[in-house]
């Protein structure tokens, strides 16, 4: 069974998946199969979890497996994990489920909302998993569809605006960024899209020009996912008008995909950019620190409560850019590791706000206030994931932007500096949405809301305690994130 | 080569010759009610006579210089036959449905097997007098057939501007290849061309040779669609009976293809380019026009129309790369985009059928009003809509993403950044109006709840072209290979 | 013997004539017409090239081409009638119904 | 050994019960008040434990462990960590017994307690870490401790505001303080990498306080300055110093126990405490020139931000007529001596880490005790200002004598000369006051001839005084002004009250002398000498500053109690007799009254200019525009300019078949001029 572990892992989802379109008739039932496939997925997970062995060698993946699919063209269906990966699909493994479970009360149309989950869960386990740049891309663009249908049917009033702009903006990312991998496969000239051999032989182009230019479409197709400063707008209009579970997962995992390519695909050719190394270096690290920056001001602006967390999830994918553009081991692990960690907290985020909207139907902030009267256990698990978001120490945000913050000092110190002015702002937003929304005296006119139900602050709390705990012990997530960006060739350790 | 042999080298288009007279012949003596039986008996020819080519082989055949050199038999050749047969298979299949009970349904298939015929002249033309005249027997089949629902003024109205345009194109690709004929000293045959006018260039290149090709590439661009020569196709397709567009779309058209590779890229080789500089404009004008003006359409059939404009001008993109490796992605793009394209037409034709079952004066029924909440009337349709469309967006696990895959890659290979950032612009565009239509259907409240019932022959029509469509999608590799060896016959 | 470019003078001024007239002419007959006229420009290039080559392909070429011309018209005028019937003219500028 | 195997359990078994107030506190009686009290108690006897050991042995406790990555977890206690430790679980434990009485009326009890307890287990943190890193992050855990509680009555908007105020004001400084880390890591990695070229080994941890301080001479020195001024900016924020002390005042909104526990004797001392423990950083930063500006010593800014923070802080205090406000303004001008005290470090060595860390201990006795007694007062009376209370003394004899020595021990006031072994006789506040202004400022100035820190000294003793007992004079004296009618608190606040008073007026006298030298251990007195000199200083030694002190003149011996004493005069005059008139002095049309009751506008610049005005108003509204109109504008463009330029190029398709024929041929036009195109080229 070992030896195909990840297939099964990224499949059982998609039969989940169908499953449950075509054979669930009622809410129960959907849902129900919708966890057991996700909870599978996630038993499996655990298990190839537990018996990785972090850090053996550059592009020394595990678990690997290998079918011919286009041999004329050197295509295989080839999947494999690494320190990069593991850890992520470790993530979506987790976070999943527990947005099914989230979703448990979902009563539109139940059978195709928890099919469509899945098979975005399939999709990023895909991309997670593929060690050859074709099915990554099926992977990448498979991830769209379902989100595209989960924003448009089951979206907030502005949906065909937020949907079509998501799924074209992205598209024409992905798009470019296809365009990098197909420079990178015919200027290697080795015939394959295996992603170790063409990452091994991008140093054999010989025009530097080339190599930028195929880093540059490359890049860009994760800047938008990511997505970064000035290419973040179609962001906070997919989140405003997505549902929850839509958000959680955009947010949660989807955003991860575009910070995922920059460390499986673009750190480990920025040793081989020659002279354009260090121009290259400056402009990851400007639009990095304008993502903080900016993100943050605006977040600072944001009325609807979800939008200010959109914002938030593009400042803090800021700080992902800053680690990867710092290029040193501590900066990587700590961008590598505020991933996961922003997985995991912007998903509290985006459930409370789902919550706030469910029981008193607005998410404006101004028409909120002292929810925290009638909703206490909203109001602790919020109030945990903004600290966490703010990056409170002892909570796993923290870690990350501390490593990312050390070791960009030592190889871009004005960048750091600079993103850490974002800081004090970033507890501002967060902190006067708290004061508004949740504290002061309860705005009656609100009407009488419920607090969490059962469903719902079961996954938040699994996921606070999850924060807390891998902010005081990053443990083996950290370790494998740490052993991963060491090997990457050129990186200063 | 005796006759025996003879007949065996042109099975298929004996068989299917034999299937339209013995139509025309049977449909004499049956009743309007009966003439069905025509439909399952051209389904069989034609079935039949794919078998053969199946049989005969299509990687590694080659066999030139039949018929005092008019025709061969070579991969090429079998892979686009095979593609029209199966597009005239489909459509002939959704036909029966469409047309059961209808008094000249014995002439509506015998004009399709026609058709199909000349099709596969074309395709197998090596001389351009044969090539001319297959190519007009498809297009004589096609006109009538454009203008079959004689008592419906979309439908003579579609008839009309595809005749005249047509008649014009042919004008215009005869004039032309009557230069070809008068600069070569009198040579017909396109290898012998090639080796002329590669010995001469200076001759291609004068004034005269510069009009000829002028001439021809409005001839074939008419057939391909290719911006200016388009202005039919939207109104052709939108006004035809919705089978007969998808055989317009799939096949006719695929015909110009195979015809402009033989012209251009073996006898014209000497110009290349010269070719290559006016398919790129050509190319980007077609591809950005189709889908911009695309996204405004709300006549499903006529959206459908446009995006067969700008898949036309991302194949023709393989007139300005000229590689195998282009020209494969080019022909899978042919082969896949007459699964997509039959498909989608099909699909639309049997929500009109439906709907005209329902309520027998319902107007526009290709609107996209209609398809609201198809997804709950229909889940079957919806869904194998949704598929062909995600497939003209290049969606993956899908015909159009491989295609659309190995053709970008080739043009970008060749060095054409400009032409590739414009196709994937384009693409992405395009994606724009596919989703509104699957919106349409997925998200929208249905008009009503009632359920529709997709007819048998359709849902089998359909059937066949989400199995093309996936199959290539997700098993590319023999097509591939088809594909590539059908490249290797030109040689480039 | 008239040199061959008389005769592709006359060809290519006939097939302009042709041109022009789809271009402007209203009557779907008319139409028809002027593309004969191209058509036969065409052939008048072929014939003269073959003769002019001595060759007897072009004169094929042009037999086919007038058998198909043929057909054309009786296609083109069984569309032509089908319209007269629905509008009782032939008037192609009018029908429009078909466009944007 | 055996505390070094359970020092874990001081800061471990605070955060057991907070899990457990919270889990279970709605249940149990009091709302699980006594979990943390007993867990509390439990962690005061260990930090006892500590001590002795310390004490007897002479050896620091240390117990470090692998974290992640390049970061250890630790703890380290030496005599300045086991002072601290044992004045805060000892204080923590005496306000969670008051706030059983105090707070047992309030439904959030549970929560209260919980937050409480979290919170000293946070302190705890601070004053354990062993490494820069986790004393940041208890430091951040004792700032979010502080604004859950601070918004404890979160229903009330005042108090929401406060803590939201309160958590960014600190955070302005806790970024400036990161960043020092950031930067001090750096540093020191530079440092190993020289001794190290191969690699820096495992298990050396760079940001270990040992690590550190065995390296300092390596450090770069305007790195150096640079990472202590930061640091100093930290302690800034936490301790409420200016410009940063705005917060403070604010954070009055929580209940008195929070502002006794938290807000007068723990949290806002963390930022000395930082001083004090890096202080071996702040003694050998240099004044560095940097981009042609000259940066000053570090300590000569500890020195000058506190002296002026003392003083500034305390005309603030004279004006206010919230009980708990003029005590918040206190506090941050006894936390300005303290800052004043350390930075004296330049001249009188370590001894000012001693002067600074007994005031602070002698600090949060008073100030715990005045607050606990504001607390007992507001919770009789039910209101917070001055001008309604009056003549509580005969209704609440316990707080009124309690708060009297503890306001004697908040003004100074002692007697002057007299010693005994060495120790002046005089309350807790006092002693050590007069340790900083004679001992400490007094030496400063006499050595460096720069009289300014002495003279913030001075001052602000005097003010002290004045708002000192005007806050006692107006609250205890007079008539009562309100109808409603006061009662003594219950046993375990006027218990928890006593046993404060008893400290604030007599562990100044009993242990100046051995807490100074057991203080002065933590760091060798050599190498701090050797430190200094790295910044250019000159540290003198123990004898010769009581000997520069001893021969001080009589006057400025006699300064501070005079000062002291006249202060208290004066407020018995005006307050008490009246014999001035408080209304003439004390109205909005007196510019230099009403700049004091505005506190110096500074909630109109800070909140009003900077968040509102500038950060919202202009920041945030301009990247709002610029992203929707801007950002998000060229992306609708480009879209609306496609759609619309569909239905404009659709129109291109007439329907006229004519004009079909004429585009195609107009197409065989455009062909040929693509092919003329290759000629002209």
């Amino acid at each position: 069974m070992v030896d195909y572990v990840l297939s099964l892992i990224l499949f059982i989802p998609l039969i989940g998946a169908a499953l449950t379109l075509l054979f669930t008739k009622s809410r129960e039932s959907a849902r129900m199969v919708a966890f057991v496939s996700s909870a599978i997925s996630f038993v499996l997970t655990i298990m190839i979890y537990l018996q990785f062995e972090p850090g053996i060698a550059f592009l020394g993946f595990q678990f690997e497996e290998k079918i011919g699919w286009i041999s004329s063209m050197g295509i295989n269906y080839q999947l494999g994990v690494d320190g990069v990966s593991m850890p992520l699909i470790l993530l979506n493994a987790i976070l999943c489920p527990l947005t099914i479970v989230y979703a448990w009360g979902e009563s539109k149309l139940p059978n195709q909302f928890f099919a469509l989950i899945l098979v975005l869960q399939a999709g990023v386990f895909g991309v997670f998993m593929s060690l050859d740049f074709f099915l990554f891309y099926i992977f990448w663009e498979l991830t769209l569809i379902p989100l595209y249908f989960l924003i448009s049917i089951w979206g907030g009033p502005n949906k065909d605006y937020a949907a079509i702009k998501f799924f074209i903006y992205t598209h024409v990312a992905s798009l470019v960024m296809v365009l990098g991998i197909f420079a990178l496969y015919f200027s290697t000239g080795v015939n394959t899209f295996e992603i170790p051999v063409l990452l091994e032989a991008f140093s054999d182009i010989v025009s530097a020009e080339m190599r930028v230019g195929i880093f540059l479409a490359l890049f860009f197709g994760f800047l938008v996912k990511m997505p970064t400063v000035p290419f973040h707008t179609w962001l906070p209009d997919a989140h405003v008008e997505a549902p929850t579970a839509g958000s959680v997962l955009l947010a949660g995992v989807l955003l991860k995909m575009g910070g995922y390519g920059l460390f499986r695909v673009l750190l480990p050719m920025m040793d081989s950019l020659g002279p354009y190394r260090s121009s290259i270096i400056t402009l990851m690290a400007v639009l990095a620190v304008v993502s903080i920056l900016y993100a943050t001001f605006l977040a600072l602006a944001q009325k609807d409560l979800k939008k200010m967390v959109a914002y938030s999830s593009v400042a803090h994918m800021g700080y992902v850019m800053l680690g990867a553009a710092a290029f040193n081991y501590m900066s990587v692990s700590g961008a590598m590791f505020q991933q996961f960690s922003h997985g995991l907290i912007t998903a509290v985020l985006f459930m409370s706000v789902g919550v706030i909207q469910h029981s008193v139907h607005t998410r404006i902030i101004p028409d909120l206030g002292g929810l925290a009267d009638r909703m206490p256990k909203l109001a602790f698990l919020m109030m945990c994931g903004f600290m966490a978001s703010l990056g409170l120490p002892a909570m796993s945000g923290f870690i990350a932007e501390f490593m990312v913050l050390t070791g960009s000092y030592l190889t871009l110190p004005v960048y750091a500096l600079l993103a850490m002015v974002g800081i004090v702002a970033t507890a501002g937003y967060h902190l006067w949405a708290m004061q508004r929304a949740m504290f002061g005296s309860y705005n009656e006119k609100l009407g009488e809301p419920h607090d969490l139900a059962n469903f719902e602050m079961i996954p938040m709390a699994i996921l606070v305690l999850l924060i807390i705990l891998f902010g005081v012990y990053p443990g083996s997530v950290m370790e494998m994130f740490e052993h991963a960006s060491k090997i990457i060739p050129g990186v200063m350790i | 080569m005796n006759y025996i042999e003879l007949a065996s080298e042109f099975a298929p288009e004996l068989i299917l010759t034999i299937g339209a007279l013995a139509i025309m012949m049977i449909g004499l003596f049956l009743a309007n009610s009966q003439k069905k039986v025509l439909g399952y008996l051209a389904t069989i020819f034609l079935a039949v006579a794919s078998l053969v080519i199946v049989y005969r082989g299509i990687y590694d055949i080659q066999m030139e210089g039949i018929l005092a050199d008019s025709l061969t038999i070579d991969p090429m050749s079998q892979f686009f036959k095979l593609t029209f047969l199966v597009v005239s298979l489909i459509v002939v299949i959704a036909s029966i449905k469409e047309y059961d009970g209808h008094s000249n349904q014995d002439e509506y298939y015998t004009l399709i097997l026609l058709g199909t015929i000349g099709m596969m002249v074309v395709a197998s033309a090596i001389d351009i007098v044969t090539m001319f005249i297959g190519f007009e027997l498809a297009s004589l089949s096609t006109y009538a057939l454009a203008g079959f629902n004689k008592k419906d003024p979309n439908s003579l109205e579609a008839a009309v501007k595809y005749f005249i345009i047509g008649a014009l194109s042919s004008a215009l690709l005869l004039f032309g290849l009557s230069y070809i004929y008068g600069m070569s000293g009198g040579l017909t045959n396109i290898s012998e061309l090639a080796v002329f006018f590669n010995n001469n260039p200076a001759v291609l290149q004068s004034p005269m040779g510069i009009i000829a090709l002028m001439l021809i590439v409005a001839g074939f661009g008419f057939k391909m669609a290719l911006v200016p020569f388009h202005m039919w196709a939207p109104d052709t397709y939108q006004g035809a009976p919705t089978v007969i567009s998808a055989l317009l779309a799939a096949g006719s058209k695929k015909m110009a293809f195979v015809a402009a590779f033989r012209i251009l890229l073996i006898a014209m080789i000497a110009i290349k380019i010269d070719i290559a500089m006016v398919f790129m404009i050509l190319a980007i004008i077609t591809m950005t026009l189709g889908n911009v003006v695309a996204l405004s359409q709300r006549s499903l059939k006529r959206m459908l129309a446009y995006s067969s404009v700008a898949q036309a001008g991302y194949i023709s993109m393989v007139f300005v790369v000229m590689s195998p490796e282009a020209l494969t992605g080019g022909i899978l793009y042919v082969m896949s985009h007459a699964f997509m394209k039959t498909g989608a037409f099909i699909a639309v034709a049997a929500l009109g059928y439906m709907l005209l079952k329902e309520n027998s004066n319902a107007k526009d029924v290709d609107h996209l009003d209609n398809f609201a909440g198809l997804g709950k009337r229909s889940p079957f349709l919806a869904f194998s809509i949704m598929i062909f469309l995600f497939a003209l967006a290049g969606i993956p696990f899908t015909a159009g993403f491989v295609s659309k895959f190995i053709l970008f890659l080739s043009v970008l290979e060749g060095g054409f950044y400009l032409l590739v950032i414009f196709a994937i612009l384009n693409s992405a565009l395009s994606l724009y109006y596919y989703a509104r239509v699957v919106k349409y259907m997925y998200v929208l409240p249905p008009s009503s709840d009632e359920k529709l019932k997709v007819p048998g022959t359709y849902a089998v029509a359909i059937l066949l072209a989400i199995i093309g469509v996936l199959a290539i999608g997700i098993v590319p590799e023999p097509f591939i290979n088809w594909a590539a060896s059908a490249a290797n016959v030109l040689g480039l | 013997m008239l040199p061959v470019s008389y005769y592709l003078i006359v060809a290519a001024i006939v097939f302009c004539i042709g041109v022009y007239g789809v271009m402007t002419l209203r009557s779907g007959i008319m139409i028809m017409m002027c593309i004969e006229l191209m058509l036969n420009a065409a052939n008048i290039n072929l014939i003269a090239f073959a003769s002019h080559f001595s060759q007897v392909n072009g004169h094929v070429f042009v037999l086919f081409s007038i058998a198909l011309a043929a057909a054309e018209a009786a296609i083109g005028f069984a569309i032509l009638m089908s319209i007269f019937r629905s509008k009782n003219n032939v008037n192609i500028d009018n029908i429009n119904i078909l466009r944007w | 050994m055996a505390v070094d195997n359970i020092v874990y359990l001081i800061p471990a078994l605070p955060v057991l019960a907070f899990v457990l107030t919270l889990a279970f506190g709605k249940k149990l009686p009091s709302g699980g008040g006594y979990i943390p009290i007993l867990a509390i108690a439990i962690s005061c006897i260990i930090s006892v434990m500590a001590f002795l050991q310390i004490y007897n042995t002479g050896i620091p406790i240390e117990v470090s462990a692998h974290w992640f990555s390049v970061l250890n977890v630790g703890i380290l206690i030496d005599p300045l960590a086991s002072v601290m430790l044992m004045m805060v679980t000892f204080v923590s434990l005496l306000i969670h017994i008051y706030a059983i009485g105090y707070m047992a009326h309030d439904p959030g009890k549970p929560r209260y307690f919980a937050e409480t307890a979290l919170f000293t287990a946070a302190m705890l943190g601070v004053v354990l870490a062993d490494n820069i890193l986790q004393f940041f992050i208890a430091w951040e855990l004792v700032g979010l401790c502080s604004y859950l509680l601070i918004g404890f009555w979160f229903r009330k908007p005042t108090a929401a505001a406060a803590a939201k105020k309160a958590f960014l004001t600190t955070r302005v400084g806790d970024v400036l303080f990161l960043a020092g880390i950031v930067i001090l890591y750096s540093s020191m990695r530079d440092v190993f990498l020289e001794r190290f070229p191969a690699g820096i080994p495992d298990g050396t941890y760079l940001l270990q306080f040992s690590t550190i301080f065995d390296n300092i001479s390596h450090i770069d020195p305007t790195n150096l300055t640079i990472i202590t001024l930061l640091f100093f900016g930290g302690a800034v924020g936490k301790s409420g110093q200016f410009p940063l002390h705005v917060w403070l005042p604010d954070a009055m909104e929580g209940p008195t126990t929070v502002s006794a526990l938290i807000h007068a004797a723990t949290m806002v001392t963390a930022g000395v405490y930082l001083v004090a423990r890096t202080f071996p950083m702040f003694i050998a930063s240099p004044a560095v020139e940097l981009a042609g500006i000259t940066i000053p010593a570090t300590l000569t800014v500890v020195a000058y931000i506190g002296g002026f923070t003392a003083l500034f802080a305390s005309t603030m205090g004279l004006v206010m007529n919230d009980i708990k406000r003029v005590l918040a303004f206190s506090t941050i001008s006894q936390l300005g001596y303290m800052m004043l005290a350390l930075g004296m470090g330049s001249v009188i060595g370590v001894a000012a880490v001693g002067f600074a860390m007994f005031h602070l201990i002698n600090h949060a006795f008073f100030k715990a005790c005045l607050f606990l007694c504001a607390g007992s007062v507001i919770h009789s009376t039910g209101t917070n200002d001055l001008r309604e209370m009056g003549g509580l003394m005969s209704k609440m004899k316990i707080t009124g004598i309690t708060m009297l020595f503890s306001s004697l021990a908040l003004a100074g006031i002692g007697i002057p000369f007299l010693k005994i072994i060495g120790t002046p006789i005089g309350t807790s506040g006092f002693v050590s006051k007069d340790a900083i202004i004679l001992e400490g400022s007094y030496v400063f100035a006499n050595v460096t001839h720069d009289w300014i820190p002495f003279a913030f000294g001075v001052l602000a003793a005097l003010l002290t005084a004045i708002y000192t007992f005007r806050l006692w004079f107006m609250a205890f004296t007079g008539k009562p002004r309100q109808e409603r009618h006061p009662h003594e608190s219950p046993a375990t606040m006027t218990g928890v009250l006593s046993i404060l008073a008893v400290f604030a007026l007599v562990f100044g006298m009993l242990t100046f002398i051995p807490f100074n030298i057991f203080v002065g251990h933590t760091y060798d007195h050599h190498e701090i000498e050797e430190l200094a000199g790295l910044a250019g200083n000159h540290v003198i030694g123990h004898d010769e500053i009581l000997d520069i002190a001893h021969h001080a003149s009589p006057i400025i011996t006699l300064l501070p109690v005079i000062v002291g004493v006249g202060g208290l005069l004066l407020a018995w005059v005006i307050y008490n007799r009246r014999w001035i008139s408080v209304a003439s002095i004390g109205n909005m049309r007196n510019p230099l009254f009403k700049i004091l009751a505005k506190r110096y506008y500074q909630h109109e610049i800070f909140i009003e200019l900077i968040s509102l005005k500038f950060t919202y108003g202009v920041l945030a509204l301009a990247g709002e525009f610029s992203d929707r109109k801007i950002v998000d504008g060229i992306i609708d463009g480009i879209s609306s300019f496609i759609i619309g330029g569909a239905e404009v190029l659709k129109k291109i398709q007439t329907g006229v078949v004519q004009n079909y024929a004429t585009a195609t041929v107009l197409g065989v036009g455009l062909i040929a001029l693509i092919l003329s195109l290759r000629w002209v080229i």
